[in-house]
């Protein structure tokens, strides 16, 4: 029974106070979606939680051990997208996620199902620099598919730029995942279909007045 | 160790001990100028250019000095995460360079009397000019970033990978120099230094490090004083002040 | 006494050399010393300036003294 | 170890794709050789003296025009980020880049010195010695160089920042690189200045790693 928590974080960015004394705690199974106004720091807790990012105070536990512990086998558990979809423009699409399913344990077999289960599987042997916006994040969102050991999802608005069948597929993929004992935590503005999911309004531990 | 940077407690001992550094500044330099130039003799071989030295001597001091002090407190700043360590050291590295520009300037003047060129590839000449681009790499690199905090830290890898590299810079150009050069005929310190010399000259080294922490001090201060206007700049920004509703419950003020 | 300040400033024939490195230590050191003192002054007009003007939603919720 | 092969396996293909840039590297190599006998004159003995040194600048600036790309692409494209999440240490994505940049630069500039050698008229004797150098030295760029790289990510003035940052590094290398070729060609024994280039390798191959994933950090944040 996996327990992702946060005991009261603090996050710096470059000289900015984003959040102060933030406390969250994910079980198996559950999703935590982040809701709050642009810069109050959703991307921010993302960072911090794939580990991009030290908490400047507090800490981040995975079953209760701290994950300064063991950042390497924290990454090994985690699959991260950002807002970037880091698709190589000269390498096909089967190349592009071929080389993420290896470096987490999916293998090359894993490809062709996550392709499908995005509905890209038709651009396999597409180089990337012919892709649409929408496609390439199809092929980013494909990657956690392939990420066999990543229990927990971090999800930066994943639906940009996808029409109403990517998100349903989206959709799908997570609930599948959740009913495997994932975790995913989601900062998203539009309507994606999360049942059962927590909330998390990053507003309330936004720091009212900076001391300058 | 963390506390959102609050910098009084600096600006607090800065501004005691500004006052005291300036005056101290004045007295040792302006007692090292006077010894140097009307009470100490002239060098018996070299004559009046010697007095040279009460600069150049001084200045080359300080260019280590100063590259010194920017790397430890980059190694202060990166290993302990000190935001203060991080300014310190953007503050140190114009005054080195300057002292660097300084000690390659009148080293090469009194170099023309005595070797007979204003430049020389001796090997200090040329480790000083090699320490004068880290500085200038140091300082661009700062600079270079939109985000400040960005900046500080990439000097501060910089400063550190510069600081390892500053023996073998000196080490490579010993070698390189005497492989092309026979070993320069005039040696900077003499024999021994006669103690009416010696006395301006530790006058005027104490006086530039007293005149290092006065201009740092005002340098570190302006930093953050300019860290308080980009965080105002940042509040006015934020349309949406969030007004606690006062049972803990956040309000947006604004959809 | 005129001729000892004129054989001083002639600096035993190395005038040229002598005078411009002290001139050029005093002008670079000066310098910065002046750059620094006004960059700080100027930095400090601009934070009086700022915190005196009410920041433009007038409502600042200052949960903390200034 | 597999993931840094596979690492490796993506770097050598994208390199092979973007085939170009090491063609275009040995052409700046050679071209700014053939610039030198245009200024200083063609008179063979005066050439002769002065090819070890200006093989060396030459491969120094040749070394620096591949750096600025090496993290560039993968910054602004974001896989540079899902990199830095793997479960390899940073430190073994930092060599697998160095791998790949010294491969598409560092050896291209193997192959062509001992030519352009020829053609700058150098001494026989200085060939084997001059490629000895070369192989223990231009690995050492890539590394130096790589840490640079990670340095001015996300600054505005990436390119020119990046030389300022990496030739006082390198003057060491070059020093010694020239005063190799030098003592081969007067006969003197070499084994020192090779032993030290072998140091210099060894050193950066243990510190750079760590400084351009200490850099990476930073940036990434």
């Amino acid at each position: 029974m996996n327990r992702f928590t946060g005991h009261d974080l603090d996050c710096i960015r470059g000289e900015r106070l984003v959040f102060t004394g933030l406390r969250f705690e994910l079980a198996q199974g559950e999703a935590l979606v982040l809701v709050g106004a642009n810069g109050s720091g959703k991307s921010s807790l993302l960072r911090l939680m794939a580990g991009f990012l030290r908490p400047a105070r507090g800490e981040l536990r995975w079953n209760g051990a701290s994950l300064s512990e063991d950042p390497e086998g924290h990454r090994a558990r985690i699959c991260y997208v950002g807002h970037l979809d880091a698709v190589k423009p000269v390498l096909t699409v089967a190349e592009n996620l071929g080389f993420w399913a290896e470096l987490w344990g999916g293998g090359l077999e894993s490809v062709g199902p996550a392709l499908r289960a995005f509905g890209v599987d038709h651009l396999a042997d597409v180089p990337g620099r012919f892709l649409s916006a929408g496609q390439k994040r199809r092929v980013n969102l494909a990657r956690m598919a392939v990420s066999r050991t990543a229990a927990l999802w971090l999800l930066d608005e994943p639906t940009t730029a996808l029409d109403r069948a990517g998100v349903a597929a989206l959709g799908k993929v997570l609930a599948a995942h959740r009913g495997r004992g994932g975790m995913a935590v989601v900062a998203t503005h539009s309507e994606l279909p999360l049942d059962g999911s927590k909330l998390l309004d990053l507003g309330y531990f936004a720091m009212a007045e900076v001391p300058v | 160790m963390h506390r959102f940077a609050n910098p009084n407690r600096f600006m607090q001992i800065s501004g005691a001990l500004l006052p005291w550094t300036a005056a101290s500044t004045v007295l040792l330099v302006a007692a090292g100028l006077y010894l140097g130039l009307f009470r100490a003799p002239p060098d018996y071989q070299q004559g009046e250019s010697v007095r040279i030295m009460y600069v150049h001597v001084p200045t080359s001091w300080m260019a280590m000095f100063c590259y010194t002090f920017l790397a430890g407190s980059a190694a202060v700043g990166l290993i302990w995460k000190h935001p203060l360590a991080d300014l310190s050291a953007k503050a140190a590295a114009p005054i080195g360079a300057c002292f660097t520009l300084l000690a390659l300037a009148t080293g090469s003047l009194w170099g023309k009397p005595m070797w007979g060129t204003w430049w020389e590839w001796d090997a200090r000449l040329t480790s000083v000019l090699v320490l004068f681009f880290l500085y200038l790499g140091y300082i661009a690199l700062v600079n270079a970033f939109d985000d400040p905090t960005r900046g500080v830290r990439a000097g501060s890898i910089l400063a550190l990978v510069g600081f390892v590299n500053v023996p073998i810079i000196k080490f490579s150009v010993d070698w390189w120099n005497t492989l092309h050069q026979p070993a320069s005929v005039f040696r900077m310190d003499g024999p021994t230094i006669h103690t009416s010399m010696l006395i301006p000259l530790l006058l005027m080294g104490v006086g530039f490090t007293t005149y290092f922490f006065w201009v740092w001090m005002l340098r570190v201060r302006t930093e953050i004083v300019a860290g308080k206007i980009r965080a105002h700049r940042r509040r006015q920004v934020q349309r949406a002040p969030v007004d606690f509703a006062g049972d803990g419950r956040a309000v947006s003020t604004e959809g | 006494m005129t001729d000892s300040i004129a054989a001083f400033f002639a600096m035993g024939g190395y005038a040229f050399y002598v005078w411009p490195s002290l001139g050029l230590t005093a002008v670079v050191m000066v310098g910065l010393l002046w750059s620094s003192w006004r960059g700080l002054r100027s930095a400090e007009g601009t934070l009086e300036s700022l915190r005196a003007a009410p920041t433009p939603q007038g409502t600042e919720a200052s949960g903390r003294p200034e | 170890m597999t993931r840094l092969a596979c690492i490796l396996g993506r770097e050598f293909r994208l390199a092979q794709r973007h085939g170009m840039d090491s063609v275009l590297v040995v052409v700046f190599f050679v071209l700014a050789v053939v610039l030198f006998p245009f200024g200083v004159g063609p008179e063979p003995n005066i050439l002769a003296r002065i090819a070890a040194g200006v093989l060396w600048v030459a491969a120094l600036f040749a070394t620096m025009l591949g750096l600025e790309r090496l993290f560039q692409a993968d910054y602004e494209d974001g896989s540079l980020e899902l990199l830095m999440l793997t479960p390899l240490p940073l430190e073994g994505v930092v060599l697998a880049k160095v791998a790949a940049h010294w491969l598409t630069t560092g050896l291209p500039l193997l192959i062509a010195a001992p030519l352009l050698a020829a053609i700058l008229n150098m001494n026989v004797a200085g060939f084997l010695v001059l490629i000895l150098a070369l192989l223990l030295g231009t690995p050492t760029l890539s590394l130096i160089g790589t840490v640079g790289a990670a340095l001015v990510l996300g600054s505005r003035r990436g390119g020119i920042l990046l030389s300022l940052l990496v030739l006082p590094l390198y003057i060491p290398v070059l020093i010694f690189g020239v005063s190799a070729v030098d003592a081969a060609i007067g006969g003197f024994g070499v084994r020192a200045q090779l032993l030290i280039l072998g140091a210099f390798l060894l050193a950066s191959l243990a510190l750079c790693p760590w400084a351009a994933a200490a850099a990476l950090r930073q940036a990434l944040e």
